[in-house]
This record gives structure tokens, C-alpha cells and sequence, in this order.
């Protein structure tokens, strides 16, 4: 008898694991029944909520957004860390973060993590999202919008969708990423109820991720076609689109969880409090993740 | 030109035919003559050929199953129950005094609004779909149905009375049969409405349906898969109301009679 | 004795808006219609003729007096009175033969006994080969000979028609007077029939009521005692002009006093 | 109960104010008892206090007012064309023949299945919520006027012609103001479509209007929020809807005697 | 001389689905009707008095035949013929007075001239007092008065009127009757008169005109002489009587046919 999980996910590259565990049975043969909800990040959260999610990718900061809005959720793994494939891309004439004062600049939704990259960004450059005039838009629009459309000076999105811009050096540019602020890391993770009452499946989500880095370590060709395929990508285009990604293994998570996490976790609650997307910092940190699984 | 005369039925054909000749035209000058880049519209024949691939090769019909079955779905749940409420109130002014301003309230609230909400009460499964579609449906059905019955002819409820009805009688074979064409026409119009709401309850959480397969194009800018997406709604939204018009004139045909 | 006795009523509706004062309908009025009686009543409009006739038929309640039929005091509508009303009241989802059944089915007879009887009527009302038809499909005259065959089809104690052949082409209007007239010197009915017609109220009465401009009362009652049965050319005889010329007189002063 | 008998005014107003007091009851059960968790459904009293608030402390006028304009802007964008095209299909013939059978299609086409669309083709900005009402609103008017102004009374017409009217005369002093009141009521009609169309359009690219705010209030489980954005959508459009019903009432006074 | 000619005139409407057969509904039809005539025209439902009416106004064109107005070909319709019809078409946005000047103002009448001609004839037919009522807030009989006036007010060379009390009650009827009857005695118009109801067509017309049953030609035409000005108790005299009885006559076997 096979654990039912629900999982929800977006687009996002750096997701492309669990899409790839599910695709070529590594989720089956841990002995779990797996269904994937591309769900955006702004809804995932009321999805959970209401039951029909189990688990999630997320950016970690959104962890903290979650826990202190009511739902409650444990990040069980960490999954990737954007290394530049995620960011703000602006129009050629903009140079620097300080040139995006008073432009109208395309974000998803508070909550979300291009939100919070916007707000962290401009924070770094001793400004606020209040400078800026910003626009709500989820990534995929947003980066739609941007190349095609007069109306966004600078927009938040990441990869598949950076390569729309790639593909158009003459829209525009980054100008900043995640390699110079960072700041997205991904993690994976389900609410407390189902970690008690299903360590196993937790136990065999957690193996899976795993598994599926070896896979793609083992034949890259064949998970670059299954993870482009979700995607409509070639695998040829996907190879693009994930070599700024670099997923955690196992020892990566081990140091993540070890003083990372708790070190970004203050700052990212500080901003997050700052913007209005919590109303208090969650009483304790330490239980917005569980690393009993990664060991 | 003479004011208000019919046209006779070729003219009439050939001019309807003419225009979507012109639309036609149009589109493919815009796109063709790359007066519009290539990938803000997709030309009428790159349409026509996704629209085919989408059927043939990435099981588009599943989609657009889906869909119907969500609006149908939605619709019928919202008519199961509107009309017999609709009814009751039409034909007891207390209860419809009762609910009549509510109703009056509800039929402004947007659906599309409820979309958050709906996510966190009943999920983001069909639940929430029929749900987006039952919302956008109830409030108006009901009071629809509401304003028929109300409209039932006296002089016929007087005649029955004075042919030994009871009220009961009188509701059975007077009031019922008299709406049962408008409310059918009614139920029409709704479906029509229906149709309006499903985009936005398969914008979340879907995996399947007409909508999701737009949201995805989107992402990778296939305007033509957009267009076909678009265009196969509006058929299906056609279809749907031509048939459900044809079945009318089928059950009611005394009501086509002059 | 009297089939119908009208004892004492009157009616007066409500003004239901604010700033709307009720009105006054109909002035207490006393009628006996005796057994087999057709009696006409000629009365300029809204003088009450309908508001009489839909007490009678129990469809309004009278402001006072009381009304009975065959010693009982009436109480809503029932089906021992059939009502024919101006406007065409034909079921318009039943064809000719359902719309006379109507009546019957309510009362749960048989399907074959239903369809003795509905078959007399349609022949009597000359309607034999219409019996499929829908009331959409018919003229006017021939909606008002269905809506007769349902009211008679329930054997009514007392037929009430209100204007039955108002909307009718005069012709036709003449056509129907004499059906009508036919049915009740063959059945005996007892008939209560309003109009406007002078001709038509002779013509078939065998007693003429007068009613007032509104609020109405009873101004005269005539008894006609033209020869049975009655031929239309009866309406260019003396003694049909002599009739004539006096209701007319006193018609026209109520209908002058009315339009005013 | 007697059917089909009107109930008096002070009942009628008295049973409606009843269920609205038996829903703010069923709803403060629901969420006071704890039978539904407090983050799935604020309380009635909270949902006031942060309406409350959204208006005193956090500029929600503005919103409002950013929603309002787009809908009347977008409305009467749609109205400006689709008055006078309507018209000339109505009145003549020809010109219905060539366009009613492409806009009865259109009709179907969903109007929040363009955004997508529309982002490419006219940006995020007010252009692009404009437009979506006005698809949303354009071909369903349309195909109202057009109906409406067939339905001239042609004994009118007639009558006209007989009183030394020529074709332009009837138009101006016959089909227009016949048809007007009629218009007016449809115009308001599709006004209160407009309104369902709001938010799907101010979901994507907005800055600002109530749709803005609710998708904003979603991180924070707001329900409170969400739940009074929905509230005041309602009461715009129904508000609106009173209005433009007054006014028609005013400027059409004759249509309303009996 | 004749004010309006009829010569040869027919008229065959087009079925216009398919498998409707084409409707004869005039077969070729000579009248002449002189200055200051009032003809009445009589027959059963569906014989083509209005399609005759119609013709002579513009709305329709005839088959074959031509129709001449003063020696002048009619071609569409005009303000030159004044027609009454038996709908209401009184423009419900308009006030009593705004009816009635509809023509004037298309002729771009100056304002003040409009309000004497309009002040003349709405006392002509009894209505002053109501110049600024809307149409719905009359009865039926003021209605058909104000159409009358309305038609007047153009100063028509004929006045074509379709069966315009059809719709009126009894009463009612019979006082339009006296009013149009003594508006044509003073102004001398010439008038084409449709009807159905024969006490009707003999009380007004100086020349009566029965037609046949579908498809329509005319069947016979009768001259009425009774002196004027004829008082409403002309209708109860001999003379009268035998006219009717002689037109009940004629047209009763055309109803027949026409009602089966
Ligand atoms: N339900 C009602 N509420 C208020 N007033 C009414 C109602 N029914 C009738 N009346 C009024 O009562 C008066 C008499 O009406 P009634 O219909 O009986 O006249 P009538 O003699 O039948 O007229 P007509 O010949 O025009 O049919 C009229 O003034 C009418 O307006
Ligand atoms: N526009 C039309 N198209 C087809 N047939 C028509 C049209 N107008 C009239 N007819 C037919 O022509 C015949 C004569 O019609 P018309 O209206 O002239 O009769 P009528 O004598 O005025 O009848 P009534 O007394 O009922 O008014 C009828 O059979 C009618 O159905
Ligand atoms: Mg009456
Ligand atoms: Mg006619």
C-alpha cells in the first residue's frame, strides 16, 4: 500500500528533481503513491490549509511567512540555492539597483519569494519596496510582460522563464541575482501532522530527492529530457536553464541546516516584518525545521 | 437600405460568411506582413495547425472534457438547487421576501473573488472548480427563476381554480408547466455564464482543462496555442448553447407557437 | 327557487399604495338568478360587472352580504361553477382535447370516461379534427368554443362568462352568440353573462341586468321574452328594435357618465 | 401562505432583514465556536473592524476608486462602440447579417482567457484592464442593442412613415427613443457583468484596486480582508446597479406607466 | 371626379419560408372613391381590408394596379393620406400634444402655429384638458381620439382608418362613431373606413363597400342614404333596419366561409 503525498510546486528549475522522481518511478519504488500540483506560490500555502496539499517546495523565507500566518509547516530538506538564476532583470538603460528608484518594477504576490528577493535586494542598497512602484505579476507573466511590453522598467523572475530575457539581450538585462545576494535557498517540506503520522513516506520523500540527484549525476541526458519535458523544454534548452542551479546533497543539507539557515532565518524575519508579511516573528525558529530525515 | 426589412436568407449567409472571411484576412495580414511580431500572434494557419496537434498529439480532448465537466458539473449543482428554491420563492412571497434581498446581494459578489478563499475551504481538486462555477451560477439562476415564476399568468391560475385546482394542483399543472420554458431558457443563459467563470477556477491547481493548458502556453509565449485554446471555449460555449436552444424548442414546442 | 342568490353585496378594494384611496366597486347589490335562468348584465366599463362576476365565481371575497349557490354559502372557487373569462385562458402547453379534460383529470376520472365526455363538447362546439391542436394554432372564436367546452365539460351548476366574445371580430362574434345560445336552449344551464353588446345581452337573455357607472348598482332588469328558439334574423324585428332602443338609452347616459 | 399573493411591505422588509440576521448568526457560530479554525474564516465583527481599517488606515478609497474606473472606463469604452454599431445592426438588416454571426460567437469567447493575451498585446497597464472588461462587455451589448432595436414596434414605424417621415426622420424620433429605455436597462445589465470581470483582470499587473488587495492579503491568511474586498465589491456593483436604475426610472418615466 | 382611384389593383404575398405557399389576398379590385365620400369597407376576418388599406397608404405595394391620389401615382408613404389604425400607435414617449404635432414638427412647422392647430383639434375631440397625459394614461376610446386628431392635424387628403374602434367597448364605440361621424360633417374629409361591425358601417358611411372572403374582391356596394346629421337613434329606425338586415345577409355567408 503505497503513502498518498500531494505535493505542490511551481515551475522553478531548482523544482525539477521532484518532477523527475515522480517521472522516472524513484517516488514509486520508495513505496509512494505522489501526486504534483503545480500551484503558485502566492496559493500554495490556502492549498495546504485546506488538506489537499501534504508537501512543498519552497523558498525557506516563505517557511517563516507560513508558520507565523497560521500554517503550520517543517522543512525537512533542503533542495537548491539559486546561484544567479533567479533575479531582477531591468532595461538596458538601468544599471544598478539604486537606478530602479521610482520605476515600476514587476513582482509575484507578498509571500512570495520574488517579493521578498525585491524587498531583500533594495534593502542591501539602503532602499525599500516603497521606492519603487511595484506591480504584482508571478514570474512567468512577469517576464513575458517585461520583454515584450513598454509598460515595466525591471521585473523579479527566475530561470525557466530568465531565458525569455537571455533570448533578448536587447529588452534588457540582470542586474542583480542570486549569486550576489544570497539569498533563495529552496527547501522541501510537509506539515507536522503528516510527519507524525507518516515517518516512512517522510522518511522515502527525503531518500527520493536524493536518488534523483544520482540519477541526474548518472545519465543527464535522460533526466534533462524528462525534467525539460514538464516544462516544455528541449532537453538541450533545460541544460541551459538549470547550470546556475546547484542542488543540495546530502552533505550540502547537513551544513545548510547547521547555522545557515538559522543565520538567514533571523535577517529574513526582520525584513519580512519590516514589509508586512508577518505580523510577529515565530515564537521559536528551530521548529521551522526538522533534519531528523536528512541524517 | 430600407429600415428594418429582413434580408433574404443567401444575402444573409453570404454576408455573415463575408465577414469572418474579412476577420480571417485581417489576422493574417497582421501576422504575416510582420506588422506584428511573430510571437504576439500566431498566424491563422499556425493556429489552425496547433489547434490540430494539441487534439492529435498532446490530448487536448482530456482538456477539454475536463472543462466541460467542471461546467457542467458547477451548473448543474447550481440548478439542482436553484430551482426549486427559485420556484418556491416565485410562488410564496414570503419566502421569497425571506431571501430575495440576500440573493439580490450574492448575485454581485464576484466569483473570481471567492477563488482564495475557496482554495482554503475546499481545496484546490474539482471541489473548488465546480464551486467557482456553482457561485457564479446560484445566486443569478435563482433569481431568475424566481422573477418566471412570479410572472405566471393569474388568468390561468384563476381558470384552474375554477376548474376544481387545489394549490397543489395549480402549482403542478399550472405554474410549472407554464415557466418550465423560461426556465429552461433561463438555465440556457446561465450555462452561457458559466462558461465565463471556468478559466479563472482552472487557473489554480489545475492539471487538466482548457484554462491550465492556457496558463502553461503562456509561460512559453505559444500565442497560437492561447488563440486555439480561446477559440475552442468559444465553439464549445457555441455548441453548448445551440444545443441546449435546440432541446428547448424540442420540449417546449407549444411555447414557439404564435 | 333561485339557483343564485346575491344578498347584500358589495365590494371594495383596498387602495394597496399609500396615498391611494380603496375603491369602491360595487354598491350592495341584490340578485336571484332562478334555475335555467341566462341572464345578461349590460354595464358601462368598470362599472363592476367583473368584480360581481368574480365573486360570484369565488375568486374575490365580498366586502359584505353573502352569496349562495343552491342554498350554500360559497367559499374560493369550485369547480360547480364554470368560468369563461375575456381573455383567452386556454392552457397554452395543453392541446383542444387536454384543455377540456382539465377539469376533469382533476377530479381523477377515468381516462376513458374523460374521453366521452371531452368528445361530446368538442363535437358541440364544432370542433371535431381540431382535437390535436395547440390554443395557438386556433382564431379567437375558436379559443372562446374550447374555453365554453371546458368550463361546460365539468357540469357546472352555473356557467359565468365574462365577456366571452369581447376580443372577437363581429362576425364571428354573431357566429358564437347563437353556439351558445344553441347549447343552452339544448342543455338548460343556468348562465350568467356579461357584456357590453346591447345586441348580444337581447339576444340571448332571458333577462337583461343593468348596472350603474361605477360604483355600480342595479339600474334596471328587463325580461326578454322573445320566442325560443332564436333565430339571428330576430335581431331586425320590431319587437327586438323596441328593446333595443330603450337599453340603449339607458346605457348611454352611464356609459357618458363613465368616460368622463 | 397563498400563492402567488404579495406579502405586505413592513413583513416583506422584515423577513428580509431576518435572513440577513439568521447568516451574520450562522456565520459568528461557525467562527467563534471553533468549528471552523479561526484562519479559515474571520469572525463577522473582525471582518468589520478591518474593513474598517482597510478604508481609515490603508488607503483602501484609492483601491475602490481604481476599481471603479476601470470598470466604468472599460464599460463605457464598450458602450461608446457598441451603442451606435448596435443600432445600425438593428435597424438595418445588412449590417446585422455581416456582423451578428461573428459577435454571437464572440459573446462566447471568455473574456479572462485574453489576459494572457492581452499582457502581450497591450502591456499590464490600465490598458490591459480595460480591455478585459471591455471584451467582456462589447460583443454581450452588442447583440442586446441590436436585438432591442429590431424589436422597434413597426406599427410605430409605421404610423411614422404615414406622418411624413422619411427613413432618418423614423430613426431619430421613432427607433431611438422606443429603443431607449430598453438600452438604458441593458446597458445596465452588462454594467453589472462588468463587475465579475474586475477581478480576474486586476489579478495579474495590478498596482492597486480591490483585486490587488486581495491577492495581497492572501500571504497573510487575512480572511478578514479578502472576505470584506468581496463584501465591497458587492455593494459597488450593487450600489451602481441601484443607481443606474434610478436614473433610468428618472429618464424614462413614460416607459414605466401602466 | 375621384379623390382616390383603385385600378386593377391586386396583391400576392410571398411565402417566405420555403414550402409556405404564396398568399393571394386581393384578387384585382376597382374602386373610386369621390371627394368628400365616406366609404365603409365590410367583410369577414382575412378578406384583405387591411392589405386594401395598407396599399392606399404606401406601406405595401401592390402586386399589379396602381392606385392614384388626386390623378398623382401613390408611391411609398406620405403625410397627404391620414391613417388610424386599430393598435394603438400613439408614441408612448410623447404627451397628448407632442402626438399630435409629430407631423407638424416633421414639416418643420414654426412652434406656435403647431400649438393652434394642435390646440384646435385636441378640443375637436374633447380632450382638452389632457395635452400633457401620456398615451398610457388614457383609456382606450381617448386614445384612438388623440390618433384621430393626430392624423387631422396633418391636414391629409384622405383619411384611411382600420377598424379604429375595433378594440374599444360598446359604448364606447358607439360615441367615437358620433365623434368621428361629426368631425366629417364639418370638415368635409374624405374618409375610407374599415370595420367589421355593420351597425357601424351603416351609421357612418355615405357609401358602403362589402368584400369577400380571402382571397378578397368586392362583393357588393351599397349606397346609404340616410339624411345627415344622423343622431345615434338612427340605428333603430326601418330604413336603417332594412339595411342592415340586407348587409347581415351578405356578409354572414362570407364569415362562414371565412371562420372554416
Ligand atoms: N383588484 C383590484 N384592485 C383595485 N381596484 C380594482 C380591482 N379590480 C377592479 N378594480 C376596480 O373596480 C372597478 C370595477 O372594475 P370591474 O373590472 O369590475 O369593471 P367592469 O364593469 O368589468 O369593467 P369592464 O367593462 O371594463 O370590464 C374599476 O374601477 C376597477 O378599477
Ligand atoms: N405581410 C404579410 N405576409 C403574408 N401574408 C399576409 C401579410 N399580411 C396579410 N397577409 C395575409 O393576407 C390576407 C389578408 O390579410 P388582411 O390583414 O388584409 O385581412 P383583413 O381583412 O384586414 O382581416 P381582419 O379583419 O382580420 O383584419 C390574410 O390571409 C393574411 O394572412
Ligand atoms: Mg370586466
Ligand atoms: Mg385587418
Amino acid at each position: 500500500q503505497d503513502t498518498k503525498v500531494a505535493i505542490g510546486i511551481s515551475g522553478w528549475t531548482g523544482f525539477a528533481p521532484i518532477t523527475l522522481a515522480k517521472e522516472a518511478g524513484i517516488y514509486k519504488a520508495n513505496g509512494l503513491d505522489v501526486t504534483i500540483k503545480k500551484i503558485p506560490q502566492k496559493d500554495r500555502h490556502l492549498a495546504i490549509a485546506s488538506g489537499d496539499l501534504q508537501c512543498a517546495a519552497t523558498t525557506v523565507e516563505t517557511w517563516i511567512v507560513w508558520n507565523a500566518n497560521g500554517i503550520a509547516t517543517t522543512q525537512l530538506f533542503k533542495m537548491d540555492q539559486g546561484m544567479g538564476s533567479d533575479g531582477i532583470v531591468a532595461r538596458n538603460d538601468i544599471t544598478k539597483v539604486a537606478d530602479l528608484k521610482g520605476k515600476t518594477v514587476a513582482a509575484s504576490a507578498p509571500g512570495t519569494n520574488p517579493h521578498f528577493t525585491l524587498a531583500w535586494i533594495l534593502k542591501k542598497n539602503g532602499m525599500s519596496l516603497k521606492d519603487v512602484k511595484l506591480v504584482t505579476l508571478e514570474p512567468a507573466p512577469a517576464a513575458n510582460a517585461f520583454v515584450t511590453g513598454k509598460d515595466l522598467d525591471a521585473a523579479v523572475t527566475y530561470e525557466p522563464y530568465l531565458s525569455l530575457v537571455r533570448d533578448k539581450p536587447e529588452t534588457g538585462k540582470l542586474i542583480a541575482d542570486s549569486l550576489q545576494y544570497p539569498m533563495v535557498f529552496d527547501s522541501f517540506g510537509c506539515t507536522p501532522k503528516f510527519i507524525k503520522e507518516n515517518p516512512k513516506a517522510v522518511k522515502a520523500l527525503t531518500e527520493s530527492y536524493f536518488q534523483a540527484l544520482e540519477m541526474i549525476e548518472k545519465d543527464k541526458q535522460k533526466a534533462f529530457t524528462i525534467m525539460g519535458a514538464d516544462v516544455k523544454q528541449t532537453a538541450e534548452q533545460f541544460e541551459k536553464s538549470q547550470a546556475k542551479i546547484k542542488w543540495a546533497d546530502r552533505e550540502a543539507n547537513k551544513k545548510f541546516f547547521n547555522g545557515e539557515i538559522q543565520a538567514f532565518n533571523k535577517e529574513a524575519a526582520e525584513l519580512l516584518l519590516e514589509i508586512g508579511v508577518i505580523k510577529a516573528k515565530p515564537d521559536n525558529m528551530d521548529t521551522l525545521f526538522d533534519t531528523t530525515y536528512i541524517k | 437600405m430600407k429600415l428594418l426589412v429582413p434580408v433574404k436568407r443567401e444575402s444573409r449567409i453570404a454576408l455573415g460568411v463575408a465577414f469572418f472571411i474579412f476577420f480571417v484576412a485581417l489576422w493574417s495580414f497582421l501576422s504575416l506582413s510582420g506588422a506584428v511580431p511573430k510571437h504576439f500572434l500566431a498566424t491563422p494557419w499556425q493556429t489552425l495547425v496547433s489547434g490540430w496537434n494539441l487534439f492529435a498529439t498532446q490530448g487536448f480532448t482530456h482538456d477539454v472534457g475536463m472543462t466541460i465537466w467542471r461546467v457542467v458539473g458547477g451548473f448543474v449543482l447550481a440548478a439542482v438547487i436553484a430551482v426549486p428554491l427559485g420556484i418556491a420563492m416565485g410562488v410564496y412571497k414570503p419566502i421569497e421576501a425571506f431571501f430575495e434581498p440576500f440573493v439580490s446581494f450574492a448575485r454581485y459578489l464576484p466569483a473570481s473573488a471567492f477563488v482564495p478563499l475557496l482554495i482554503l475551504w475546499v481545496g484546490i481538486g474539482e471541489a473548488q472548480k465546480l464551486t467557482v462555477i456553482f457561485i457564479g451560477c446560484f445566486f443569478q439562476l435563482t433569481l431568475m427563476i424566481a422573477m418566471i415564476v412570479s410572472g405566471t399568468r393569474r388568468d390561468l391560475v384563476e381558470a384552474a381554480y375554477t376548474l376544481g385546482c387545489k394549490d397543489s394542483g395549480v402549482i403542478r399543472r399550472v405554474v410549472l408547466p407554464g415557466a418550465a420554458p423560461e426556465i429552461a431558457e433561463a438555465l440556457r443563459q446561465v450555462l452561457g455564464l458559466g462558461w465565463t467563470y471556468i478559466i479563472v477556477a482552472e487557473l489554480i491547481g489545475a492539471s487538466s482543462g482548457i484554462g491550465h493548458m492556457i496558463t502553461d502556453s503562456q509561460a512559453l509565449m505559444a500565442t497560437d496555442h492561447i488563440i486555439a485554446g480561446i477559440v475552442v471555449i468559444g465553439l464549445v460555449g457555441l455548441l453548448s448553447d445551440v444545443a441546449f436552444k435546440k432541446v428547448n424548442q424540442h420540449l417546449f414546442s407549444w411555447s414557439l407557437l404564435r | 327557487m333561485s339557483r343564485l342568490s346575491i344578498r347584500g353585496v358589495s365590494k371594495t378594494f383596498p387602495g394597496h399604495k399609500r396615498n391611494v384611496p380603496p375603491t369602491q366597486a360595487l354598491l350592495p347589490i341584490d340578485l336571484e338568478v332562478g334555475d335555467n335562468d341566462f341572464i345578461t348584465v349590460l354595464g358601462p366599463s368598470g362599472c363592476g360587472k367583473s368584480t360581481l362576476l368574480r365573486l360570484v365565481a369565488g375568486l374575490e371575497t365580498p366586502t359584505a352580504g353573502e352569496i349562495q349557490l343552491d342554498g350554500t354559502n360559497i367559499v374560493g372557487a369550485g369547480a360547480d361553477r364554470g368560468v369563461v373569462f375575456q381573455s383567452y385562458t386556454l392552457f397554452p402547453w395543453l392541446n383542444v382535447r387536454q384543455n377540456i379534460c382539465f377539469g376533469l383529470r382533476e377530479k381523477g376520472m377515468k381516462l376513458s370516461e374523460q374521453r366521452e365526455i371531452s368528445d361530446r363538447f368538442i363535437a358541440q362546439v364544432g370542433l371535431r379534427g381540431f382535437e390535436d391542436h395547440f390554443p395557438k394554432q386556433l382564431s379567437g372564436g375558436m379559443q372562446q368554443r374550447v374555453a365554453i367546452a371546458r368550463a361546460l365539460a365539468n357540469d357546472p351548476k352555473i356557467l359565468l362568462l365574462d365577456e366571452p366574445f369581447g376580443a372577437l371580430d363581429n362576425q364571428t362574434r354573431v357566429l358564437m352568440q347563437e353556439l351558445l345560445l344553441g347549447i343552452w336552449e339544448q342543455a338548460q344551464k343556468t348562465v350568467m353573462f356579461i357584456t357590453h353588446d346591447i345586441d348580444e345581452a337581447i339576444f340571448m337573455a332571458s333577462r337583461v341586468v343593468v348596472f350603474s357607472a361605477r360604483p355600480g348598482r342595479i339600474k334596471t332588469e328587463l325580461a326578454v321574452d322573445l320566442p325560443h328558439p332564436r333565430h339571428y334574423t330576430v335581431k331586425t324585428t320590431p319587437e327586438f328594435m323596441a328593446l333595443k332602443a330603450r337599453l340603449t338609452e339607458e346605457i348611454r347616459v352611464e356609459a357618458i357618465a363613465a368616460d368622463h
